[in-house]
This record gives structure tokens, C-alpha cells and sequence, in this order.
């Protein structure tokens, strides 16, 4: 790996800015291993519930012109079976491991730090875009910034590891957000996880295409959305940003770079780009540095 | 981008109790091996290999095991599915050849036959299943080739005993290309220990979702390999590899399942 | 015009389903005109403010992968010039003209109300989708039901004219604002304006594309999030919709209208297709009832 | 999708005390009469004519009039700027033609007279302006032809007078396939008027925002031609049945401003 290319990540040093992201090809040690060896920087697992869920139903997947619309119903083999993978993941690599987890509440995500803290993983991640649970006030958890300063809190408490927040975009305030995941003691926020939801009607049939008739979109179209939500949050909280949303080349990734992201996540892409994508972007990346005479990924400037 | 096709049911052929042929017109420019994800849009969305495939009309071959078949089973002509396709990787052709096919996942082979006919292929078939009524496309072989062979547990047709009474002796007299197998996992496992020597293509089913990809629901141990994209077509040297091939496989929530 | 392209709206005999949207080609008499001609059903005027605004200062337009950003502004003639326009298309055309206006507060809603019922437009729409002006609870106005039913009714009670909302797509439950639209006494909702807002960077000099850093979303990339809250919206209210958002071809137009829309809404398509995407679509959306067999456009099936 | 192209300027020449032309290296692709839509991603977004363009390089050419062209004079070598287009129609070629620039519009008209005299037009120029200095490339277009009549309304340069003071004469003597036209809007309207039977490209500027046709911006009545898409370039015939030609612009807000 060129080393232009490093970057340093809560006192970690990765050999790329490129993130696996949560949910994408991250069900499997063997498939997060060939993600890492095709040069992403740390890779997550997909988000990881207290028992098994097998997601809802088929359709799960739709595409649309700019993106593609999921409603994968977070299916995963659970807490224990999804650390194993990452156990057999460290036997055979050394690439940091974010474990994402996902919880219906204050205790689900307490007990899902626990087995974390025993397992091999680098780093937490908690999953905090669940748009079918709701504060008092009527506000999706993710918009609440009450109840994400409580999740945060309660999970640092605990954690051995640092935590990471995952933010939904379909937020009015993303400040707010921010700021209150950096006083609940985050050591990172990522964002953003997908877009909507969305829909889309079979007109010979005159059925929705997903099962669940709803989908978080992702893909291209939901870059410009990720850079403003990044650029909003590097605007208000010091700790680093994972910027991630519809990157699918190395002008992307310097745009979320500059934008205020520490490090790029990439997902959809995979779709677009195949799983070679981490080594395209990082080779694209490096033609940008060169282009535009940077020293290394570390001096790329900030925008104002 | 990949459209969704909508399409009437043009025709339905009982192939035994349990497994029709539904076909569609429409150009799908398929190659053998290759499958395509259909849904009813009552519930599921389900992988099945292309069966035939003509410049202007496809098949699929369903096996009733479920709800999502069971309930493809009471559509009737003239009624509507939805697909996106095709998806995968497809076995190539060779000069001479076998095909080896096991229970209902035979399917393929018929569309890979059809193929390797056009190609003027010498063409050995084995087909084998638990008992006469399940063995598919009798009469389409025979079509194909002279050298068809049947094989049954019960011996209620060909041969009594599973398809490698048939092949291990076979393989002791010709010289194959290639072989291509596709059945259960754990009769795939024996055809690829057994082809040390002779080139060979495997169909490996897994559980799929998005079938583009990205979910990771289908990748297989332990090398990683996507089988919606980069399968279900594998060769036997990479099959060989994967610790995972006739161990186990992966439920819908990506638990292990063992064989 | 094919007979079997006819749809009533309030009362009124369109020639198609089909809605020249506000904001695009809306500012002058000869481009609505143009557009009638093209066989938009009903056209809207851009949004009409009391006094001229010139807009952002350039950029004030971004393309990426699915869609556009645009930062216009809500530049306009004014209230009394723009009323001149549609005057002056009335003496050319008699198709039906919906005047959208916007006001920063529920007064000047109410002063532009009286000037539209001076003018010969046919309809008047609310642009509600102002998202720097919050409510009390911090909440913008177009996400707040309240505020939402307060500027409708008081418009509804002084308006001479039919009075269509228009509202956002960046709202965390639309059922609530679509209802609180209809209990105000709304005669139709439109919906949806731009997604977002989104940004775009340029990663060579380091600014954000757009002046006003910021747009909104619009194009095809929206349509997975026009189509289901047009969906969630028919779902509780009886008075019509205008389902705007993402309508390229005919099989877009007719997904909406199964979905739960009266009219279908064009707006950025012009830019992908021409100013001849409305007879483009009517072309389209014909073939698409034939081939299904459908009597005409007002036969379609809803969705359930 | 429209590409935007971030460039450092190649070089700057001065062209007079308030005209400056800014070079690029780029393939721009772009043909006479197109448009570009310029940002220094400081405050604006500004159309300007291609002025020239080869296949690895293109220029523009500014009038310093307000606070954005005034921002461009400060710029230096190597300084970038980002453009998107090109956008809008432009100037067809013919055999013998006419070519009549007013003022700081003349920069398309330079592209042009390139492009004819590669295509071995019989080229005659006017190009006029309130007075000497106002007058573009001078050199430019005596080396494209000998045939160069200059007019200034104060005498300083060639012709006192305007440039209808050439024309009229000119059309009475001789005939042109096509006379192209870019200047002041009050000229080009005299010259469409005066153009009965000869056929006439004029360049036509209005406010332009989008550059994409969408925001009916720059729209121009009665026929709601969008002059970023269909123009800046029009044909007589279509100008001719446009009443506000001539008489009124659109500023930025689409309040009309009479001439
Ligand atoms: C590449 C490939 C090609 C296939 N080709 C054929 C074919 O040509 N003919 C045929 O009859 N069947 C084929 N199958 C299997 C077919 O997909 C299943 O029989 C069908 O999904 C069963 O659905 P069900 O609801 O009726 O049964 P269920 O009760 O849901 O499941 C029965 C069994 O079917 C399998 N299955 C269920 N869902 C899936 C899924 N989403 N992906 C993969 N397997 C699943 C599992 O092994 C499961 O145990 C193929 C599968 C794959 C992966
Ligand atoms: C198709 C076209 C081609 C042009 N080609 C050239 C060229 O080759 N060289 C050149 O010097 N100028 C050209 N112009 C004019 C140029 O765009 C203006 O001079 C420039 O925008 C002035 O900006 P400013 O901020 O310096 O001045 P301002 O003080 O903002 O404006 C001065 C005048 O410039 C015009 N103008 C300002 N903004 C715009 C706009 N967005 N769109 C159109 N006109 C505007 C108006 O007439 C205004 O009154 C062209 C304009 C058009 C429409
Ligand atoms: C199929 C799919 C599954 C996903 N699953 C998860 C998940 O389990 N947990 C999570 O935090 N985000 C999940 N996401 C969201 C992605 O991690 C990412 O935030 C989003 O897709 C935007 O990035 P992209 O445009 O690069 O895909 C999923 C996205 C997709 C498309
Ligand atoms: C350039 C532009 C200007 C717009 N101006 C207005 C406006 O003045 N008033 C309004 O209600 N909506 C405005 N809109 C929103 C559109 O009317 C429409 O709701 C939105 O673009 C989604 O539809 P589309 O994807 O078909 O463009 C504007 C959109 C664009 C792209
Ligand atoms: S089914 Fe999703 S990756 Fe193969
Ligand atoms: S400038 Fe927007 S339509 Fe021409």
C-alpha cells in the first residue's frame, strides 16, 4: 500500500481512509477478509441484534435511476454467531474491525456492548438509525437528541472499546445530533446510514416492489445529502467523522474527505464498482493527490 | 441499471408430481447456468436457474418444496411474475463432455445441454434421483444424446444407487473435457474430490437476497466468493478451496447451517 | 389530444393528467405557454413572493449521479408582475393556470391570497416548504402540522380559488401535515417539493459548488421518496394529490397516479427530455394503457 | 451528465484597457457561438462566448463591467477557474457571408471568422464600437481577411458612425449567403429588419441562470424560445416573430427591463 495512502484513526494507523460500512457484504468472516485484502483501510460488520433475524421478506432490493432502494430488515446470525465470524476474520488478518450493533433499546444496546467488550473486535459502532421506534415526543430515536445522548452514554459507560455513532440522515437538526453524541463521550460518529425511506410500485402488478413496501435508499444519488450532513457535523464536533453515502471513486472520497470526514465509507459501491472498488478508489485517490500536489491523504485541506 | 420484467405466464408443463416448467416470452439472453430472481409480489423473491432459453422464450423448472413454490403452483397461464435477471456466472462448453445431475437441480443441465447440442458436443448425461417419479426430463435427454443414464436409489428407473455407481466407472473408461455436475452439495463434494485430474464446473446453490452483490447473504468460506455474482457456476479448482463447500451453508439470517 | 388522457381536477376538464410543476420554465407568459402548448395539462407559475427577489447568487445549479441541486432562490418578479404573466398567457391560452405563491409568514400568505384573487388565475398553491422559518418548537414550518393548518385555513378563508399545498418531503411524518392540510380546509395537496437540502464540492478549489452552499434535490433520484409519501398521503386524505418528484417517462407518470396521485407533476425532467417530455409522457403513458389494457387514465387501478 | 471543469488559466492577454482574454488548456469540444457558464466559486456564475477554441486549447474574452468580470481582472496566471457547457446553439457556416460585431460582443464572432475561414468562406467583417478603443481584434481580423471595415461613432477608428452606416451600402452591392450578427440589441434588431431576403444568424445574451433550460430564466417572448438551450443563436426568421426582441430583457428576478 502506497503510503500516501495511511491515515490515523483513534490512535489506529490504517494503511487507507476507505471503510468497509456497515450491511454491506459484512455477514461472513471470509467475505469482510476479502474486503480487507482488497485494501479497505477497516471494514464492519454488518449490525448485529440480540438473536437471529432473517430480515424481511424478498423483495429486499430495488434500483432506481441514481440509487438503489433496500429493506434488508437488518438480518444477521446475532450477537454471538456474528463475533465468531469476526474471531475467524483475526485469525487470518490484522485490519481493525468495527462490530456494528443495532437495538430496540437503552438495555438492548447495554447487553450488546457486553459481548462485544468479549470479543476481538477494534472498535463499536451502535446503529442508531431505527426509524420504527419512537421518544415521547413522537421522534424516530435516530431524531432524537435526547434519547441518542442516552444510547451513547449508556454504551460508553461500559464499553472497552471505542464507540462509534451511527447517524440516520433523515434528521432535521444534524448539529444537534452531533453535539450530543460528542458529550455522551462518542469517540467517532459516522454518517450517514440510508436515505428515506423510498418506494417503488410495480405498474403491471400494482404492488410495491419491496415486500415492505418501504427501503432506506443508498447510492450515488445520496452523495449530496452526505456531504452536507458531514459537512454540518465536522462543523460542530472535534471528534472524527466517518463519512459515508454514495462515494464511488476517488473524487468522492476527497470530496467527503475535504467536506470534514476523517475517514470514507463505502457501501453501494460495491454494486456499482465490484469488490475491487477499495483498490480503484485508492488508486484514484493517490491520481488526485498527485493532480492537485498533495503530499499524502493527511494534507488534504478542510473546506471553510 | 437492471430493469424488473414483468411478464404473463405464456405456458406451464407438469414435469412430475412436484415440478413444473412456467414459460415466458421474452428475449432474457441467458447463458446455461444462470438464474434469475422472481417474485409473485405476495411474498419472497426466489433464485431459479434458467431451464431453457431460446432468442424469444425462457423457462424455469420449479421443484414444490415451499410456500413461495406452492404457491407458484396454483398460478395458471396467462397469469403474472416478476423477474430481474440474469444473474451469475455460466458454465463454458467443451468438445467432449459430461453432465451430471442430481434430484431437482437438474434444470440447468437441460438449458447447458441444449447448448453444448448447438456446439456439436459429444454429450454423456447421468441423471439420478431417490426414485423414478422424481427424475426430470427424461424424454428431453434422450433428445439430446444416446448416452443418457438413469440413476435411482430405489432402481425404480436406470440404474439402482446414486449417480456415482455410474460416474466412478465411467471415468475408468472415456476421457471427459469437462464435466459438469449440479445436484445436492454433498454429491457435487464427491464429484470435485474424484476429479483430480479432469476439468470441472459445479453449480453451488446458496441462500439469496439481493442476488447484485451486495448483501453478502450468499458469499461462501472460505475464500469469499459471491455466489449470485461470481457463481453459481464454479470451477472445481476454486471449489476445491472452499472450506465451507459440502460442510455447511448459511440460513436467511447468515447463520451456519451444516449438511 | 387522446380522449382517453382526460382527467377531471376540482371541477375542471384537463386535457391530461400532466402538471407543469412551480419553479421550472414558470416565470414568463411565453414559456408557460410553450409548455401548455407541449400538452401540460394544467401548468403552475413559479413561486410568486410580494416583492421581487432576485435569488442566490450563481452557482445556483449542481448535476450529479440521479439528479440536480438547485439553489434558485425563489427569484421572482413579484406578485404584481408575475399575475401580469399569467394575464398575459390568458389572453393566448384558456388552459387552466395554478399560481403558486409563498410568504414568509402567514400575513404575507394572506396579502398575496388577496392578489390572486384578483388575477385571472384558476388555482392557488401554497408553497410551504420555506425551510429556514421554524415554529416555536424549532421545527421548520413545512414539518409543522400546526403551522401548516394555520396558513392554510386563513388562506382558505379569504381565497376566491381552489387552494392546492404544497408540501415537503423532509418531514418525519407526513400523514399528520397531509391531514392537518385537509382538516384546514385544503381543496387538493401537492406533493413533493425538493429533497434534502444537499451539497456538492469542488474538490479542486476547495468550495462547495453551489454559492449558497446548499440545494435542494430534484430529478429522478427522488421519485423512490415522491411515490411513497404520495402513497402515505392518499392513505388518509380524499381531497386530490399533484404526486410530484422524479417523472421521466410515461411509466413514471402512470406509477404515480397508481400510487394515489390525481395529476403527476413535471418538473426536472424537462431538463433530461426537453421542453417535449410532456408530449413525450401523454405518448407513453397512452402506450402503457394499452398494453395493459386499460380503458384510460381514469380507469387506473390504485394501489392498496 | 454535465461534467464541471476546474482549469488554472493558461494565459491572459489584454485586449484593451477593459477587455481582457482568458486561455485555457482543454479540449472543450465547442463550436461557434456557444456559450460557457463561468464561477471563481467567489459570488456568481456568469455566461461567456468562446472567443476561441483548437482541440487542446479555448479562450473567453471579458469586459470588466461589473463585480464579477471586475474579480477576473485580478486573477493571474495559473489562477483557476471552473466552467461548465458548452452550452447553446451556434453559428451555421456558409460560402460567402457577412460577419457584424457591436461592441464587447464581438468575441464569438472571432471563433467564428476561424471556423469560416478553415471552411474557405469569402469572409467581410464591420466591426464597430463607440470608439477606438472599444474596437476588438483588430489584428485578429485583418488576418482572417482583407476585407475589415471598422466604424466608431467619434471617427477614431475607420467609419465615423455606426456600423449600419457600412452595412446598408454594402448590402446594396453585394450578396451574402449569410450575414451573422452579434452586438448591442438595438443594432441586431435593425439588422434583422433590414434583412429581408438574406438569410441571418444573430446572437441574442439574456440573464441566464441554469444554462440547462430549466428555470426559464433567460425564456424570451412571445415564442418562449430558451435562449440557453435554442439559442444564444437564432435564426432571423424565429427572431423576427419574437416581440420582445428589441424591446425589453429580463433581469434577474424576471422583472422586465425595456430597452
Ligand atoms: C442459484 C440457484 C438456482 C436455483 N434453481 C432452482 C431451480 O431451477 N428450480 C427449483 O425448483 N429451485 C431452484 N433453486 C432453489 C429455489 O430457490 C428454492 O427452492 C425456493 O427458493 C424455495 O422457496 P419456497 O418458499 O418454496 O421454500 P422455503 O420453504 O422458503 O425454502 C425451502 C428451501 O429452499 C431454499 N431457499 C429458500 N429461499 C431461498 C433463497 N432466497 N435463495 C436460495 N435458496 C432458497 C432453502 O434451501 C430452503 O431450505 C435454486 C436456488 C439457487 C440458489
Ligand atoms: C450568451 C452570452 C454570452 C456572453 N458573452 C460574453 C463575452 O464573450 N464577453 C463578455 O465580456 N461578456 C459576455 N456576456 C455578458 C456577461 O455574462 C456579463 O458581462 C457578465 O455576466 C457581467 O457580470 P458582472 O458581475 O461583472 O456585472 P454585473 O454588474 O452583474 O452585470 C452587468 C451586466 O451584465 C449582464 N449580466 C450580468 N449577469 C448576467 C448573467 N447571469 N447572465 C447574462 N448576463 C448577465 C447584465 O446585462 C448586467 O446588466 C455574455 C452574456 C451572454 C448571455
Ligand atoms: C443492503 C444494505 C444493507 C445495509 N445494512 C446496514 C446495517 O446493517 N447497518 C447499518 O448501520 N447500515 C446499513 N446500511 C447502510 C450503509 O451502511 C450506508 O450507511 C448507506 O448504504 C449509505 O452508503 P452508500 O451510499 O455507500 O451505500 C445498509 C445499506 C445497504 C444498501
Ligand atoms: C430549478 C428549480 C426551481 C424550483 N422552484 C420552485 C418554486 O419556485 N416553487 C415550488 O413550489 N417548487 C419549486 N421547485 C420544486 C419543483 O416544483 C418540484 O417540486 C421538485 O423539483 C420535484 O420534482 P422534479 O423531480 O420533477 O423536479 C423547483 C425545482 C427546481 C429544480
Ligand atoms: S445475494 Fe446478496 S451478495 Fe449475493
Ligand atoms: S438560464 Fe435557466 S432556462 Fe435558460
Amino acid at each position: 500500500m502506497d503510503k500516501k495512502l495511511k491515515v490515523e484513526f483513534l490512535g489506529m494507523n490504517l494503511e487507507s481512509p476507505l471503510v468497509l460500512t456497515s450491511g454491506i457484504m459484512g455477514l461472513s468472516y471470509s467475505s469482510l477478509l476479502r474486503m480487507a485484502k482488497n485494501t479497505a483501510g477497516i471494514i464492519t460488520t454488518k449490525s448485529l441484534t440480540l438473536v437471529p433475524r432473517k430480515g424481511h421478506k424478498g423483495p429486499v432490493i430495488a434500483e432506481f435511476n441514481g440509487g438503489i432502494l433496500n429493506s434488508m430488515g437488518l438480518c444477521n446470525p446475532g450477537i454471538e454467531d456474528g463475533l465468531k465470524e469476526v474471531s475467524e476474520f483475526k485469525r487470518y488478518s490484522s485490519k481493525p474491525v468495527i462490530v456494528s450493533i443495532f437495538g430496540n433499546s437503552i438495555e438492548e444496546f447495554e447487553k450488546l456492548t457486553e459481548y462485544v467488550n468479549h470479543s476481538e473486535g477494534d472498535f463499536i459502532e451502535l446503529n442508531l438509525s431505527c426509524p420504527n421506534v419512537f421518544d415521547e415526543f413522537g421522534l424516530p430515536i435516530s431524531a432524537s437528541k435526547d434519547k441518542v445522548y442516552q444510547i451513547v452514554k449508556s454504551v460508553k459507560s461500559i464499553s472497552k472499546l471505542p464507540v462509534i455513532a451511527k447517524l440516520s440522515p433523515n434528521v432535521y437538526n444534524i448539529k444537534e445530533i452531533a453535539i450530543s453524541c460528542e458529550n455522551a463521550g462518542a469517540d467517532a460518529i459516522c454518517l450517514i446510514n440510508t436515505v428515506g425511506t423510498g418506494m417503488l410500485i410495480d405498474i403491471k402488478m400494482v404492488k410495491p416492489i419491496l415486500h415492505n413496501k418501504f427501503g432506506g435508499i443508498s447510492g450515488p444519488c445520496v452523495k449530496p445529502i452526505a456531504i452536507k450532513l458531514v459537512y454540518e457535523a465536522h462543523q460542530c464536533v472535534d471528534i472524527p467523522i466517518i463519512g459515508v453515502g454514495g462515494v464511488l471513486t476517488g473524487e468522492d472520497a476527497v470530496e467527503m474527505l475535504i467536506t470534514g470526514a476523517n475517514l470514507v465509507g463505502i457501501g453501494s459501491g460495491i454494486y456499482y464498482r465490484g469488490v475491487e472498488i477499495f483498490e480503484k478508489i485508492n488508486d484514484e485517490i493517490l491520481q488526485v493527490l498527485t493532480e492537485n500536489k498533495y503530499e499524502d491523504v493527511s494534507s488534504l485541506p478542510y473546506l471553510k | 441499471m437492471d430493469r424488473r420484467i414483468t411478464l404473463e405466464i405464456k405456458n406451464i408443463r407438469k414435469e412430475s408430481k412436484s415440478v413444473k416448467t412456467f414459460t415466458f416470452s421474452y428475449n432474457l439472453n441467458a447463458k446455461p447456468g444462470q438464474f434469475i430472481m422472481l417474485t409473485d409480489f405476495e411474498c419472497g423473491e426466489k433464485p431459479f436457474s434458467i431451464s431453457d432459453c431460446t432468442d424469444n422464450e425462457f423457462s424455469i423448472t420449479v421443484k414444490k418444496i415451499g410456500e413461495f413454490t406452492t404457491r407458484l403452483f396454483q398460478l395458471k397461464k396467462g397469469d403474472v411474475l416478476s423477474f430481474r435477471g440474469p444473474y451469475g456466472s455460466s458454465f463454458s462448453l467443451s468438445d467432449k463432455v459430461l453432465l451430471i445431475g442430481g434430484g431437482y437441480a437438474v434444470p440447468p443441465l437441460l438449458f447447458l445441454s441444449k447448448m453444448l447440442k448447438k456446439y456439436n458436443a459429444d454429450i454423456t448425461i447421468i441423471n439420478g434421483a431417490k426414485t423414478k417419479e422424481d427424475i426430470l426430463f427424461i424424454e428431453n435427454f434422450k433428445r439430446i444424446t444416446d448416452k443418457v443414464f438413469f440413476t435411482t436409489d430405489d432402481g425404480s428407473l436406470g440404474n439402482k444407487g446414486t449417480v456415482m455407481s455410474i460416474v466412478s466407472p465411467l471415468l475408468q473408461n472415456e476421457k471427459f473435457d469437462m464435466i459438469y455436475a449440479s445436484g445436492p452439495e454433498p454429491m457435487l463434494k464427491k464429484i470435485v474430490d474424484m476429479c483430480d485430474t479432469i476439468p470441472c464446473e459445479v453449480l453451488i446453490e446458496r441462500y439469496m437476497k439481493c442476488a447484485i452483490g451486495i448483501c453478502g447473504q450468499c458469499v461462501i468460506d472460505s475464500l469469499g466468493i459471491i455466489i449470485c455474482k461470481e457463481g453459481p457456476v464454479l470451477d472445481k479448482e476454486v471449489v476445491k478451496r472452499l472450506s465451507e463447500f459440502g460442510v455447511y451453508k448459511r440460513n436467511a439470517s447468515g447463520k451456519r447451517v451444516y449438511f
